[in-house]
């Protein structure tokens, strides 16, 4: 159960931002826009999950930000290769 | 409505519209970016259900794994879908 | 204690909200990645600040655990956002977008950046 | 001999990350036994497999103690206040939408990578600019710096004293 109010309603307010991100996901007229934006989302959502855990107040759930943080860039990455060969 | 509820709705509500945007998109690229951006929302879903282990396999196989081998797949063929 | 939790979640939150609207409000995408990138990283930095902190003062072994983690998370965050920003622009560059009424284009000049010199992993084309 | 420096120090690098990593485990002390032993084994697993890949450019100087100490000194002092000034430039520009955006190069005289990463991550978390590209050769940055004053700068112009932090912790 959530423990601590203050940091449910910061991480409320983050998906507020994911869904400005999600915005430009979806009308980015070009690809690296969209990248971008996701790339902007894979943060908020590690800040989120952070938020979360210390509001559910459970250790184990902040291992997921952590595993997050590190694996959410390989798709970046992986994207930007990509564009960079230019295959338009 | 709790705390919980809100935030369980927001989060589906936004994954709803990722995967709308992943049909809706022609360019497949753009597509798979939103995918990506969905997945990774619904690895935060599972977070929120308490159930760590599976957010964990979901963000290897939905961030990582996923994209890879979709961006391999449209490398290897075309990238706009056509009409 | 709490009023220094309250007042890092403010700051953090305030600073994604700005990174969000930089996303939607400036006109390229270089400019955006500047927004994006800079505020997001800054606004997370204060949201795990706090949650360290809420760590600490708990106390205990779950509650410096959950410092430790925190900080952890944000050494990563610190270290990849900026190498995933790098890469982007890179990549938006040589994938032929202009700069928004660019003063100059240095990159443009070297022949669309040193791409005989490319460093990174190598893939097998 | 390099082979046995590149995989103890590897190995012991491992270690104290996975140290780290399972603080307060313990039940007495911030270490629990099984704990020590699984991470001991572990680390030296990974030392074997990765240490000729970590150390394969060099970088032996950063294992100086003073340079960790210099790192820290520079998180907290000047990285973190010009991220703060680099946060309201970049509000102000948010709200008023005034950009005069360009893509310009300099050269700030740094040979390793190690130091040419960090001023890299540096400068795009700090005020106005976001690094693109890197030559490889000579080692020229080109950088997307948000409010161009001078279309052929020099190293000081963009970023400040960065250049010179990065020489002291990373070359």
């Amino acid at each position: 159960m959530i423990v601590a109010l203050p940091f449910a309603v910061a991480g409320l307010a983050m998906l507020g931002f994911i869904f400005v991100c999600m915005v430009r996901l979806g009308i980015g007229p070009t690809a690296a826009d969209r990248a971008v934006a996701l790339d902007t989302i894979n943060t908020l959502v590690v800040a989120t999950m952070v938020l979360l855990g210390a509001a559910f107040n459970q250790v184990v759930l902040l291992d997921v930000a952590l595993v997050y943080a590190l694996l959410s860039y390989v798709g970046t990455l992986y994207i930007a290769r990509y564009l960079e060969r230019g295959l338009s | 409505m709790t705390i919980l509820a809100v935030l369980q709705v927001v989060i589906l509500i936004l994954i709803v519209v990722g995967s709308v945007l992943a049909v809706w998109l022609k360019d497949l690229l753009a597509s798979v970016i939103a995918l990506a951006g969905s997945s990774l929302l619904l690895a935060l879903q599972f977070y929120l259900l308490q159930a760590p282990d599976v957010a964990i396999a979901e963000a290897g196989v939905g961030a990582a794994l996923t994209t890879a081998i979709f961006v391999l797949a449209i490398r290897k063929t075309q990238r706009k879908e056509e009409e | 204690m709490n009023g220094l939790i309250y007042a890092f979640l403010a700051i953090g939150a305030a600073f994604n909200a700005l990174g969000a609207v930089a996303l939607i409000r400036f006109p390229d995408v270089y400019t955006r990645i500047h927004g994006a990138t800079k505020c997001t990283t800054f606004g997370s930095l204060f949201s795990i600040l706090a949650v360290a902190v809420y760590g600490i003062v708990q106390g205990g072994g779950a509650g410096g655990t959950m410092a430790v983690r925190a900080f952890l998370a944000l050494v990563f965050l610190l270290l990849t956002n900026p190498t995933g920003s790098h890469a982007l622009a890179r990549a938006a560059h040589r994938s032929g977008i202009k700069p928004f009424r660019a003063v100059v284009d240095r990159l443009e000049e070297a022949g669309h950046g040193p791409r005989a010199t490319d460093h990174g992993p190598r893939e097998t084309r | 001999m390099r082979r046995v420096a590149e995989w103890t120090t590897t190995a012991l690098l491992v270690f104290a990350l996975y140290l780290v990593f399972s603080a307060f485990s313990g039940r007495w002390g911030l270490w629990a036994p099984d704990e020590l032993l699984a991470g001991a084994v572990i680390a030296l697993l990974v030392g074997l497999a990765t240490g000729p890949l970590v150390w394969k450019r060099g970088g032996w100087r950063l294992l100086q103690p003073q340079r960790w100490l210099l790192f820290l000194v520079y998180l907290v002092g000047p990285f973190l206040y010009a991220m703060a000034k680099a946060n309201l430039d970049v509000a102000w520009r948010v709200i008023t939408g005034r950009i005069n955006p360009g893509i310009v190069r300099f050269n700030p005289n740094l040979q390793t990578d190690v130091g040419r990463t960090f001023l890299a991550n540096s400068i795009t978390l700090t005020p106005g600019t976001l690094t693109m590209d890197v030559d490889d050769a000579t080692g020229d940055f080109f950088v997307h710096w948000i409010n161009v004053k001078d279309a052929s700068p020099t190293a000081d112009a963009v970023c400040g004293p960065f250049p010179r932090w990065a020489r002291r912790v990373a070359e």
